[in-house]
């Protein structure tokens, strides 16, 4: 490396230092307030103080492994039916001319952007209709397809050099195969996207899995943090605290797993 | 792209999707749009078709007006600011050799995280005098106590929000970054193109699918934004931070107005329909096609 | 499982002591109202009166609760009964949905009515009938920050008793530099203004007119309350109207004096690093009456089914007795008033200033609730104009004049 | 001589009764800018066959191998193998494989992955498949790069991965696009003969473009000339070669030298030289505006015999092919290459004939006029 | 003759002041996965002189030029031009153009915006650059495509695109990888004598990889054979062409054929011909293991003269090249090849005969023995 390129490589480290104090400002607080005593959150505390009651509480107060075990089911169930039904139609829309396309790609804008809480009492009347109610399948329903997933998935496919679709169809690639074997390798890194996103957003989602829980067996884990949000008796911030950042650790960790797929990018150009 | 011979069988694998984009999404939304038709009272259990009175209504409303002000103020503060920074910070992550786990890790924290209890840590960042925002942009600016001015809580909401959004845009625009082409950043390089003009003529136009698409759901994610205004301000100080969506929520859900909720659902599709069909229409097809091979 | 469903013919009396199961719906998150009742109705319980509750967890605090109930309404899957905020009563009173509590009371001999205050026990009646039971009651108590009195001069030990003693107090604190603001005021985020009406009840003023037809938002003590807080706001003596930022303010030490639930006596005894003192909340005027204003929960039955309803009413006279009362006295530190008057004559002395006179007690009240499906959209107006008054310096008689406009017609 | 020239000869060919032969009747293709790429083109090709593409660069070629193999649908006109018209058929139903122009790797597999998947889709079975790519990668020189990704590749290494992977299906039908141009002259003999072995054992019919002259000599059972979209001449290699029907054709294939002048009484006066040129009196051109064709390598030096045309060049530049020198020269505004021993010295005046034997006659309009004597 | 053979002659070269020469030394390239695919390979370019890169696929020549061009940084080694060492200097910097194997064309941009950017980025002011653009587009015959975008063009198309793109720069030093593979041989002569033209016009040092024989004696000034990363010979065209220093550049270049046994007292015995070979008294072949090379066009049918090598061959295959023939027959268990003229019949046997000139002789390691007399 030369002298020019490694003092880029040292700029743009420190640009991006300066930007990552303002997205890590926030976890500054939550961390210092997770393991100050409740009494010093307001200031006050010094190193010294450091605590590990604030996470007894919150340990104490949910299941954790029980919270933990609901939301990996409903992330990688939410996840693996997404993967199943939003490549292939990503897949379709992008590399397929057929009557109907502008509306099943305006069907996909549309549901795009409908507001979780519009559907929410709808949904919850079908599901409680099929007695689903409290149950894992009624956590998942909502997220068993995404419009937000085909779409990813189309924009990404889009990218992938026609000649690769040309030789597969040669191949005798059928449709299926198409998308498992030809699309599927190719946009990994999209899809590392896409796992990350969707795992995250069923991970923390509460609004829908309060309004289909009813009782703690298949509580998430957002539910443990909100607990120590009583309006009435107010806020117990270290604890409340303790609680996001048990509730984020497992996301960070899976992040840290997807890494590998971002890194890796296919050299796509060799088939031009 | 060459025309492509129409296969029976591809449609088939829209299938699995579209039914379950029924059942879960375009149903619900359908009974809305009905709901929008009747006052609807859903303690009594009772309906009555009133036409399109809920829209002359709510439509008419002031709280309508400043909401929809609003969420085009919180639209144009966010959606900018989120693309170009997280095209910034992507384009950095992506240009380092070593390291970039690190920050590729730092801006994606937020996108993790639980807004629940970000939210209070960003109130505590913007606390009025002695937190982290007054003292520092505070004094620079001369501003102060952002969550409790009726010009600046709808920007600190935007602040929060658009912290939250970088970190998605930043991974999409890695997943973009790793299919760019290096052989045409190689012809570019020799062609004489420096970086920027690198990025201009090969990576931007190979990442325009991967645009288009944060785009779109970064702008879909301004104009629905609810869970930030709620947890930064409840809409608040006096309706200053109402978005639409928090009004939709406050109408329907709170205020048991569900046909006027369901008017400002319609509204808010219309809206985002619209303005995806704007995007699409000026730049977004041309910058798809761009990276379209 | 609904309500609504297998109204069977069986005979009342027969089923009594039939297993049944009941489901509850209840604030999870709110815990110091749920931790006693999953205290008190264990599976002892079901032993003894072969009623089983099934808690359903609303997943939030009262918010969510009515939002559950919402939900479950239009679906046709009411539960069977649930915990709501006590102001939430009527609501469902008005909507048809809330079951009378008194047919069951009468039939159960072992209950005697006598044990239960009085006060509280009227908190759900609507003409005549019980539809809500409170399984507790907290009360608006002055909270306020003992250094910073002494920083700004006031004596800690002399707190105001009345809103004028209450503007110098709160002057002197900005005007000495010992906090930023002197007093907080919340009403922005309170579902039912709970310290705003008990200015008012204590002034002897309303929200309605007598018949309960017509807004009177032009009531004197409202229309004072609003003008002094007014002129504070005026001054920035105030700032702070919702509980988030009031919480985080006085916490931080940043204002003097809050008017808090007594119920969180154990929250600012755990999350204050200073010393604070709790005192009555002062009176509009001299020669006001105290009126105490419940907040807290109160337990509501949805279910017309005679079983259900007995195994419903089972559970709640298991809350509201005895055993359920204490539990409550001792989650809260004796920041409540129970229905179980032997519970409150036990009350723990945890938070000696809190200690109410039986006179209190027999004065407590409900708070108010505007009729309808549209109270929570009619305090939201109100609430909206009196901030306008507040933060933009609208006249307060022509804000709430206009809120009257604006709400009225959202009267049934 | 154990084997013939590779003629179509049923001894050699096994001509399976499965063997189908691929038709295209009257093809079409306009793209939707309203390039038209192929302006009804009809093609025989037989059934075990090799049939030769050949044409100038943008002609068609790539775009009627794609049209055979469904990867284009024709604007108009139909594609029929094996008697069955296939037009509408998709891509992967017609047992077809192609070599791509541009190799078209799958990028995510190892150059082994990529001989394999073609089987994988098939169905063939772990140990056939293993077996079939290690023996197909034998024969390409690739056994030693399965493991490497198509980026890790060289151009040539990619493009025999590309040929292999047709190779390895054994399809009835097979397309190759230029499959050798990006290889050394050394391995494209070699692989041209085991591609002709291969061929000639399992007898795919086969479509095979390219712009080597000498391997469209040596492979093609039929040569077809394209220009513009139209086919120009359709015949065997041989005859095409000794009686082009077309200058185009003449010029195409073997580089001839075209002298286009207005004939009279035996003379050819050419731009640039109002003498002219004397014909052969053999040559029985008619008046008017006539082309004499002749090869660089059928023009000798000296001034040959009477019968012979005769020529004196200008010459202009001179490379040297190893063993010959081609020398370009002008006779008045026309110029002329011809091809002599290495060893022969230029001067400034090049004097050059050729037999009349040698010699192609083509009309005003470009066709054929004569036969050679 | 106005214009000689295009080796080197200063008269013809624009040779400025300002052509730099391209050097590399001790050039290794050693990829991550352990492949060595430059191994110690030291070239002087002439300036202003074209350098042809020859040798088998994957030996390494896209990836010499690559490292020239700073695209891939050597393991080992310096690439100097114009005497500066730019082995750390960026690639943008270097003042390189070059052709890619793949072409590497903008996707986005059409034919024409390709061809314009270069100029763009050199800062060539509007005006220019049309004009510019126009009289590239129109050398490379590619002047109506210019609004088409890459998808839109065939595979010679786009070749002809890169090249214009690398072309317009009028760059100092041009890398060409085989750039004119997929056109057709009419228009690759063309092109070959038009780039010749522009280049000893603007006199840029070119670096250029070919397959093509023709191509590589025809332009080069030098050439240098590759073989696994390692040069093989370096030397002028005519001098490597007629003195191949090993066996391998002289199969590798004319495909010569190799008559490989043990030599003792003039006879030359070789496997599955136990009677061997008579070897011209006037080549002095040492004794033990030789090899005589000969290439196909210098073997003559017939018995020839006293001095001649003689051989009797059983031909296996003929392919018709045009107006010859090349013959594969096998002598003993060796594979010869003899290119005759076509007219000539073969029969079972086939007697051919080379001058001793004709001959070359290379030891048991393949390096050069003699002199060709
Ligand atoms: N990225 C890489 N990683 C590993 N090996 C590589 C890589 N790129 C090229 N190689 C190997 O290096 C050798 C030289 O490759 P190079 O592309 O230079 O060959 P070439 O001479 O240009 O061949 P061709 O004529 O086929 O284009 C080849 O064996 C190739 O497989
Ligand atoms: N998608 C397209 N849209 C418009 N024109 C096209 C398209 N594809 C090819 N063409 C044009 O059609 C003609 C034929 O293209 P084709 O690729 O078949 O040529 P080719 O004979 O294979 O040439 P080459 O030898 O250069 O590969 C060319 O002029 C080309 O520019
Ligand atoms: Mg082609
Ligand atoms: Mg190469």
């Amino acid at each position: 490396m030369t002298a020019r390129v490694v003092t880029r490589q040292v700029l743009t480290h420190l640009a991006l230092a300066v930007g990552g104090v303002v997205m890590l400002a926030p976890f500054a607080i939550m961390l210092w307030t997770a393991f100050v005593p409740e009494r010093l959150v307001f200031g006050g505390a010094g190193l010294g103080d450091l605590t590990l009651e604030n996470f007894r509480i919150a340990v104490r107060e949910s299941d954790w492994l029980r919270a933990y075990r609901s939301s990996v089911i409903v992330a990688a169930v939410t996840f693996a039916s997404q993967l199943l039904t939003c490549l292939p139609a990503g897949y379709v829309l992008a590399r397929h001319r057929f009557r109907g396309r502008s509306l099943a790609l305006g069907v996909m804008f549309g549901c795009l952007i409908v507001p979780g809480m519009v559907i929410a009492i709808p949904s919850y009347v079908m599901i409680s209709r099929v007695g689903l109610l409290d149950t894992i399948a009624a956590l998942v329903w909502p997220g068993l397809t995404s419009a937000f997933g085909i779409f990813l998935f189309r924009q990404f496919i889009l990218t992938l050099p026609q000649s690769i679709f040309d030789a597969a169809r040669m191949d005798r690639v059928g449709e299926f195969g198409m998308v498992w074997r030809v699309v599927l390798p190719n946009v990994k890194p999209a899809i590392a996207a896409f796992g990350i996103f969707s795992v995250v957003s069923s991970w923390n989602d509460l609004f829908w899995a309060s309004v289909v829980l009813q009782s703690s067996a298949n509580a998430t884990v957002p539910f443990a943090i909100t607990q120590f949000a009583d309006q009435e008796a107010g806020v117990r911030y270290g604890a409340q605290m303790a609680a996001a950042t048990l509730a984020v650790a497992p996301l960070i960790v899976a992040f840290l797993l997807a890494q590998r797929q971002f890194v890796r990018g296919i050299n796509l150009n060799v088939a031009d | 792209m060459t025309l492509r011979i129409r296969q029976p069988r591809a449609g088939l694998l829209l299938v699995p999707a579209y039914v379950l984009l029924a059942l879960t999404v375009v149903a619900p939304v359908l009974v809305v749009i009905v709901l929008s038709l009747f006052d609807y009272d859903p303690l009594l259990g009772t309906a009555d078709f009133v036409a399109l009175d809920n829209f002359g209504r709510v439509l008419s409303s002031d709280e309508f007006g400043r909401a929809l002000v609003n969420t085009a103020i919180y639209l144009i503060l966010t959606v900018p600011v989120t693309l170009t920074a997280s095209m910034l910070v992507a384009l950095g992550i992506h240009s380092l050799s070593w390291g970039g786990t690190l920050w590729r890790n730092v801006y994606f924290l937020p996108v993790a995280s639980t807004l629940a209890a970000m939210a209070v840590a960003w109130r505590w960042l913007f606390y009025g005098g002695s937190g982290v925002v007054d003292a520092t942009v505070g004094r620079v600016l001369g501003v102060e106590d952002w969550l409790h001015s009726t010009t600046l809580a709808l920007p600190a909401v935007a602040v929060v929000g658009t912290w939250e959004n970088v970190g998605f845009a930043v991974v999409m625009f890695l997943a973009g970054l790793s299919a760019v082409p290096p052989q045409l950043l190689e012809a570019a390089r020799l062609d004489g193109a420096g970086a920027w003009s690198r990025f201009w003529h090969v990576t931007w136009p190979a990442l325009g699918p991967a645009v288009v698409f944060t785009l779109i759901i970064t702008t879909r994610n301004a104009l629905k934004v609810f869970d930030q205004v709620r947890v930064m301000t409840e809409g608040g100080p006096v309706n200053s931070s109402t978005t639409l969506s928090y009004l939709l929520w406050e109408r329907g859900i709170r205020f048991l107005d569900v046909g006027g909720g369901s008017v400002i659902t319609l509204v808010l599709l219309a809206l985002i329909l619209g303005v995806t069909a704007i995007q699409l229409g000026t730049v977004g097809l041309r910058w798809e096609r761009a990276g379209t091979r | 499982g609904g309500g609504d469903d297998s109204a069977s013919g069986e005979p009342s009396g027969a089923a009594t002591d039939a297993p049944v199961t009941v489901d509850v719906l209840i604030p999870d998150t709110s815990t110091n109202i749920v931790n006693p009742a999953f205290e008190v109705l264990t599976p002892e319980f079901t032993d003894r009166t072969g009623t089983t509750v099934e808690f359903v967890n609303s997943g939030g605090d009262y918010g969510a609760v009515e939002e559950r109930i919402l939900a479950a309404r239009v679906a046709g899957d009411l539960p069977d009964a649930a915990i709501i905020s006590s102001a939430s009563i009527r609501t469902y009173v008005d909507a048809g949905l809330a079951q009378p509590f008194d047919p069951l009371m009468e039939a159960d001999a072992s209950y005697d009515p006598a044990t239960a205050e009085p006060a509280l026990l009227d908190f759900g009646v609507y003409d005549d009938q019980t539809f809500g039971l409170p399984l507790t009651a907290s009360w608006v108590v002055m909270y306020y920050n003992a250094d910073v009195f002494r920083a700004a001069g006031l004596d800690p030990d002399d707190p105001p008793a009345t809103f004028t003693e209450l503007e110098a107090a709160a002057r002197q604190i900005v005007d000495s530099g010992a906090a930023p603001s002197g007093l907080a005021f919340r009403f922005a985020d309170d579902p039912n203004m709970w310290r705003l009406q008990n200015v008012v009840a204590s002034a002897g003023g309303a929200l309605m007119n007598d018949d309960q037809s017509e807004l009177t938002f032009d009531d004197p003590a409202l229309t004072g309350l609003v003008e002094f807080l007014a002129e504070l706001a005026a001054d920035d003596v105030v700032s702070l109207y919702d509980s988030t930022s009031i919480g985080e303010a006085y916490f931080r030490g940043d204002v003097g004096i809050v008017f808090d639930a007594s119920s969180s006596a154990r929250t600012h005894a755990e999350g204050a690093a200073f010393e604070y003192r709790i005192a009555p909340y002062p009176v509009l005027d001299d020669g006001d009456d105290r009126v105490l204003l419940a907040g807290g929960a109160s337990i509501v039955m949805f279910t017309d089914d005679p079983v259900r309803q007995q195994g419903v009413w089972e559970a709640v006279r298991e809350l509201i007795g005895p055993a359920g009362g204490t539990a409550y006295e001792e989650e809260q530190g004796g920041g409540v008033v129970v229905l179980d008057k032997s519970a409150n004559a036990a009350v723990a002395d945890e938070h000696a200033a809190l200690a109410l006179t039986a006179g209190d007690v027999a004065d407590f009240a409900p708070m108010f609730q505007f009729p309808g499906r549209s109270a929570q959209e009619i305090w939201s107006i109100l609430g909206d104009e009196i901030l306008a008054a507040l933060q933009s310096g609208k006249d307060p008689a022509q804000a709430l004049a206009d809120a009257e406009d604006a709400a009225g017609s959202l009267l049934p | 001589m154990t084997a013939t020239s590779p003629a179509l000869s049923s001894s050699v060919r096994t001509e399976t009764a499965s063997t189908p032969g691929v038709t295209c009747r009257n093809l079409v293709k306009r793209f939707p800018d309203g390039t038209v790429a192929l302006d009804d083109v009809d093609i025989e090709c037989p059934p075990g066959g090799i049939t030769v593409l050949l044409g100038p660069s943008g002609c068609g070629k790539t775009t009627l191998l794609r049209c055979v193999a469904g990867l284009e649908q024709p604007t108009a006109g139909a594609v029929l193998i094996g008697g069955r018209d296939v037009t509408r058929v998709d891509a992967g139903l017609r047992g077809v494989a192609m070599v791509f122009q541009n190799h078209a790797l799958y990028p995510d597999k190892t150059a082994g992955g990529n001989l394999a998947f073609p089987l994988k889709m098939a169905g063939v079975p772990k140990r056939e498949r293993v077996r079939r790519v290690a023996a197909t990668a034998e024969l390409l020189h690739i056994d030693g790069l399965l493991e490497r990704r198509p980026s890790q590749l060289s151009g040539g290494q990619r493009q025999r991965v590309g040929i292999g992977r047709a190779l390895v299906r054994e399809p009835d039908v097979l397309l190759m696009d230029e499959p050798f141009s990006s290889l050394d002259a050394e391995l494209r003999v070699e692989m041209r003969a085991e591609f002709l072995a291969l061929q000639r054992r399992l007898g795919m019919t086969t479509l095979y473009v390219t712009h080597d002259q000498i391997e469209a000599l040596s492979l093609a059972d039929q040569l077809v000339v394209l220009r513009d979209g139209r086919i120009e001449q359709c015949a065997g290699a041989e005859e095409l070669f000794r009686r082009p029907a077309t200058s185009f054709v003449a010029t195409f294939l073997g580089g001839m030298n075209l002298l286009t002048g207005t004939h009279r009484d035996g003379r050819l006066s050419i731009p640039g030289r109002p003498d002219g040129l004397t014909l052969p009196p053999s040559l029985s051109a008619p008046d008017g505006v006539v082309t004499v064709g002749v090869r660089p390598e059928d023009l000798r030096p000296g001034p040959g015999r009477d019968d012979d045309l005769s020529l004196e060049l200008t010459p202009v530049l001179t490379e040297l092919l190893g063993r010959e020198r081609l020398v370009h020269g002008t006779f008045g505004g026309l110029r002329v290459k011809v091809r002599l021993h290495a060893d022969i010295a230029v001067g400034e005046r090049l004097i050059v004939h050729a037999s009349a034997a040698d010699l192609h006659l083509f009309g005003f309009d470009g066709t054929r006029l004569q036969e050679a004597a």
